[in-house]
């Protein structure tokens, strides 16, 4: 062990404070730098569309299957979208074996918004028969590796692997009442918008950190997610408790994830065209 | 957190309150609380108060496909659900004795005894028929939840209205919002009543209770809950152990029962008729919004109903010289703290003030008792007889 | 500004709870504690937190849960954990009534039933829900049928002291110009619930002051 | 120990996080006492509970507040009630968020031979010797001259319920004119725990359940009111008492 390690494992609060009284972060970023991003479509040849995405270490896996079922009474032509998150014990020994905890739930549960307030997908676009027929997507999200920033790495992931889904073409027989799936013939989702999330913790009234690590997340207390579209609207904006911030800290934040949006969509688009 | 222990005290001063014959809110042995009905905005929203006890009701329905053994009946089903808010020892999300006893009352004596009519929520045979889902939540546990969700959640079923339907040429049904039609009212051919009895037995003589309070329920030795219907039909007996009762002691807890059961039932329904007429002719349901009184509100207003109706003549002050008073008074002020004082005062003699004393002393030496222990400046005693 | 009411000391047997409505939504929250934890959550230096919230009808949902999340997260932020270590604080919230405002309903009933125990605390809290309609207007406090014409709805949960904010949730798109706009609304419309609290106090303790 | 109502000047109604006053140790040489509710930090002193301010005449603040939860203080006197025996201790339950411990020793008279017995059930009235957040809490029921001075096991007989703290704060003061009025209709003993119980002992059991409803009054009426009614409280009671 060297002296950094000990130091780090005896006094993690002081040892943090000295990266971030130099304005770097223990990895050696600044503030608001963020990681690099990878991202990977396809690598789930079972799934109607997947990818594997990478923020740093934080490695998540989306795959999306397509299943066939009737439309609710309440909106006879529309489909419906699942998102679903998974944290097991493997990705970081925080997550433990059981139902799903709080931090799988919340970020389920901001996908989902994400995707209803964005208008990610309009849901009519997925009924095949009126009152009869609708693909429902069930898109699942899976950690593998946790190093900090989920929310913002389960969207791109998602993104990505809706960009990736085909889905086979459906014809549909009145008179018998029966459905056949041509899985020779598919086609693609149209997406209505495509929203990129940025994560901030908060440390300290003049101190926040863009992108942060799990380590940076334990020392901060609360985050502030901000999701922006394209053109530059606020989709969401998620700070559940934590440290108070002032209303013009939010500002810099949209500024900065702005600059995100842009380089995170072109990325995701580079990959699905390749 | 854990329940808070019950002392031995507590529970020999209920049953020997009991054997002067009085209880501790001062009702008769067969006197129940004051029970106050409310109705929420929405149909089928009830909360029902015992005294302190407090019980929330939601009514939801939805369509479903019938039993294969039962293609043309609707289904209802019960849930009771208890919450810290109860109580602080209940855990979130945990079953418990209590909760599957109170379970087991409202499956027999709302589910069981067809109270309501299951046909009528059929929409179409072996297709799709109503599921009316009963919701009961305990918000404050002051003893005989029993009664509570059996009152909340029978007042809700009979407040609720489904909504309409209209069955489309293919078999789906379509279903409409109150905005659209209005809703249809739900059909209860019996109002079922449970009436919980509580049984102390000392000294081989049985004190009969009615409405338990917590306290009572805690040091009790056993309890029959009747559930039956002002038509005279008995729809549930639970009476778990601890206690042998006689074959006449539960033949006239079942006469009592049924000689209150029509007056609860008419209860019931009148609260309810009387919520629903108001609808018709207001425009607006007011829901809960400033009609729940606390539970301090209505302990406040117990004490001055009590007050008043016992009270009408004046009552007269014992005729004791006041300087005298102030004399014993004077005597018995004096406080210290045994951490801080430097003083010497002198050791007292503690006597074991037992029972027995105070009942045979003669007034000046129960004075001089009650002197000790004013010493400390935390007891007080006053003796001016 | 949709009517606010509360009320104190509605139940017997918590440590302290709040019913409280906004509109027609209506929630009442209980808080027990500080007391008993178990052995599993026991905290060296400071107590643990537990909310709860309970849907009137059936069993919560993913969407409830989100909820406590929100609540505890800002709960934690504000009472004064660290005083009493090796305890545990329950807050229990049933929703009684729904009109579109249950977070900022139960956000609002939490706070007073914590005033109501006399947990200690850094500040109280308010929340303020806005939406944004079609035509651009920013409505306080909707109701449900305004909820569901509207483009996108904003809960802020800001805290007592320096009206900063504590918690925010955002349904909908809003560009930066209106968000800082219904931010400001929400922040304006806040010093008015805090003043609300003010008063529900003020009522509560002006009977003792006849003690004397 | 009690506080002496009337003693201390009202200030106001305050809630968490209100300033109270600036102070700051290095310009303000007057010292000043804060009390329970109150925090000082960054040279400002705030609330941290809600309730009345009040200050004595000794500079001391302290918010009065109204709370059921017990949280237990060093010196406060509390009624315990045993929950069982563990080597040379009792563990005793006082409300408060763990139990409180009593050595067998610490009460008056006993020694390792002659020791205390006491049944899971029964009720102890004691004080605190040790009472902090990072300590179990424990008991006594000797002053530092070893003697009972009251404290020990409360008699069987009596009645015992639980009320508000502020209500158990204000009735612990024996000159209370409430307890005084009571006195004008029965003779009988009250002792009160600074954890919430208060146990009530007279002649008759009657007189002892009218005790009890007459200060389980003040629970939601102000003490004018509750003076008023006392003899009501009696009055709807005595029909009992000739049976």
């Amino acid at each position: 062990m060297t002296t950094m390690d000990i130091w780090k494992t005896f006094e993690p609060d002081t040892y943090y404070k000295s990266f971030l009284e130099k304005n770097k972060r223990p990895d050696g970023r600044g503030l608001m730098s963020v990681r690099p991003i990878t991202v990977k479509v396809g690598t789930i040849t079972t799934a109607d569309g997947s990818s594997t995405v990478r923020v740093g270490h934080t490695t998540v896996i989306c795959g999306i299957k397509a299943e066939i079922a009737t439309p609710v009474l309440r909106n006879p032509n529309q489909g419906f979208i699942v998102p679903n998150v998974e944290l097991y014990p493997c990705c970081s020994h925080m997550f433990k074996i059981g139902p799903p905890g709080e931090k799988a739930m919340a970020t389920s549960q901001f996908l989902k918004n994400v995707i209803s307030s964005a208008k990610v997908l309009d849901l009519t676009d997925l009924c095949i028969v009126h009152n009869k027929l609708a693909w429902c997507l069930y898109c699942d999200v899976v950690c593998i590796n946790y190093d900090g920033n989920l929310y913002d790495a389960a969207l791109i992931a998602l993104m990505a692997a809706l960009q990736n889904v085909k889905l086979p073409a459906v014809s549909y027989d009145e008179e018998n009442d029966k459905a056949s799936v041509d899985i020779e013939r598919t086609l693609p989702i149209t997406l209505k918008a495509r929203p990129v999330a940025s994560t901030f913790t908060v440390y300290s009234d003049s101190i926040q950190l863009m992108d942060p690590t799990a380590e940076d997340e334990t020392q901060g207390s609360g985050e502030v997610t901000v999701v922006l579209l394209e053109n530059g609207s606020l989709c969401t904006t998620h700070k559940p408790g934590g440290q108070l911030i002032l209303p013009n800290i939010l500002d810099t934040f949209v500024d900065l994830a702005k600059q995100r949006v842009h380089a995170v969509n072109t990325l995701i688009g580079k990959e699905i065209n390749e | 957190m854990k329940e808070v222990p019950l002392s031995t005290c507590e529970r020999t001063s209920i049953v020997s309150a009991l054997q002067a014959g009085l209880r501790y809110d001062n009702r008769e042995f067969l006197e129940v609380r004051d029970i106050t009905l409310t109705f929420g905005k929405d149909y089928g929203c009830c909360t029902a108060t015992i005294g302190q006890t407090r019980v929330i009701a939601q009514v939801t329905c939805e369509v479903v496909e019938p039993r294969p053994s039962r293609p043309n009946e609707g289904k209802l089903s019960v849930a009771v659900h208890l919450s810290p808010m109860a109580a602080p020892h209940f855990e979130p999300g945990r079953g418990n004795d209590l909760v599957d006893e109170l379970q087991l009352i409202l499956d027999r004596n709302i589910k069981e005894s067809r109270c309501l009519d299951l046909e009528s929520l059929c929409i179409m045979a072996d297709e799709s028929v109503w599921h009316l889902r009963v919701d009961v939540t305990v918000l404050n546990h002051a003893g005989n939840l029993g009664d509570a969700c059996n009152i909340a959640s029978v007042a809700a079923l009979r407040h609720f209205h489904r909504p309409d339907v209209t069955v489309e040429e293919d078999g789906r049904v379509t279903v409409h919002t109150l905005e659209e039609r209005e809703p249809i009212p739900t059909f209860m051919k019996k109002v079922p009543v449970c009436l919980t009895y509580a049984f102390f037995i000392v000294d081989d003589y049985c004190y009969m209770l009615m409405d338990p309070s917590e306290k009572e329920e805690r040091v009790m030795s056993g309890k029959l809950i009747v559930g039956l219907n002002p038509h005279g039909e008995i729809t549930s007996l639970v009476f778990p152990g601890r206690v042998s009762l006689q074959k006449e002691q539960i033949v006239s807890c079942i006469r009592n029962a049924f000689s209150k059961a029509k007056s609860s039932a008419e209860m019931v329904q009148k609260a309810v008729d009387e919520d629903i007429e108001k609808r018709k002719s207001l425009i607006k349901p007011e829901g809960f919004i400033n009609c729940l009184a606390s539970d301090a509100r209505y302990a406040r207003q117990r004490i001055m109903r009590k007050i008043k109706t016992t009270s009408k003549t004046e009552f007269k002050i014992p005729q004791e010289p006041v300087e005298d008073l102030q004399e014993s008074m004077d005597e018995i002020q004096i406080k210290f703290d045994p951490f801080d004082s430097d003083e010497v005062t002198t050791p007292m003699k503690v006597k074991q003030h037992t029972a027995k004393k105070v009942k045979v002393s003669k007034p000046r030496e129960v004075a001089s008792e009650s002197e000790e222990e004013e010493e400390e400046g935390k007891l007080t005693s006053q003796d001016l007889q | 500004m949709a009517k606010h009411a509360c009320q104190l000391n509605f139940l017997s047997r918590s440590d302290g709870s709040a019913l409280y409505s906004i509109g027609n939504t209506v929630a009442l929250a209980s808080v027990n504690g500080p007391g008993e934890v178990k052995k599993s959550n026991r905290h060296y230096n400071r107590s643990h937190l537990e909310v709860c919230y309970s849907p009137s009808t059936g069993q919560s949902m993913i969407g409830e849960r989100t909820l406590e999340s929100v609540i505890l997260h800002t709960v934690e932020q504000v009472i004064l954990v660290h005083l009493h270590p090796r305890t545990a604080t329950n807050v229990t919230i049933q929703e009684m009534q729904s009109d579109g405002l249950a977070l900022s309903t139960s956000v609002n009933a939490t706070c007073l039933a914590l005033l109501d125990a006399g947990v200690q605390m850094k500040s109280p809290f308010a929340a303020v829900t806005c939406c944004l309609t079609p035509s651009g207007t920013i409505i306080i406090e909707p109701t449900e049928a305004e909820l569901k014409e509207s483009e996108a709805l904003a809960t802020f949960v800001f805290d007592g002291q320096a009206l900063n904010v504590l918690s925010a949730h955002q349904e909908g798109c809003l560009d930066s110009e209106n968000f800082y706009a219904c931010l400001r609304k929400c922040q304006t419309a806040a010093k008015d619930v805090l003043n609300f609290y003010r008063r529900i106090m003020e009522e509560k303790y002006s009977s003792d002051k006849s003690y004397n | 120990m009690s506080l002496k109502v009337g003693g201390a000047e009202i200030i106001g109604v305050v809630l968490p996080g209100d300033e109270i006053l600036q102070f700051n140790p290095d310009v303000n040489k007057e010292r000043i006492c804060i009390g329970p509710g109150l925090r000082w930090e960054d040279n400002v002193v705030r609330a941290t509970k809600p309730g009345i301010l009040k200050k004595t005449t000794k500079k001391l603040y302290y918010v009065d507040t109204h709370q059921k939860r017990y949280i237990p203080q060093r010196r406060e006197f509390v009624i315990g009630i045993v929950l069982k025996k563990k080597g040379d201790y009792y563990t005793i339950d006082i409300g408060g968020s763990e139990q409180a411990t009593i050595s067998y020793l610490s009460f008056e008279n006993a020694s390792k031979k002659t020791r205390k017995e006491m049944k899971p059930g029964d009720l102890i009235f004691g004080q605190l010797l040790v009472a902090n957040k990072d300590m179990e809490p424990e008991m006594v029921c000797i002053d530092t001259y070893d003697r009972a001075v009251g404290m020990g096991s409360l008699p069987e007989g009596g009645i015992m319920f639980n009320v508000s703290l502020h209500v158990a704060r204000l009735i612990v003061n024996p000159e209370n004119p409430f307890l005084l009025n009571i006195s004008k209709k029965v003779q009988y003993a009250i002792v009160t725990g600074f954890n919430g119980r208060v146990w009530v002992k007279a002649k008759k059991q009657s007189d002892m359940v009218a005790i009890m409803n007459c200060i389980l009054m003040l629970e939601v009426m102000t003490l004018k009111e509750a003076n008023d009614n006392v003899f009501k409280v009696f009055e709807s009671f005595s029909r009992h008492g000739l049976k």
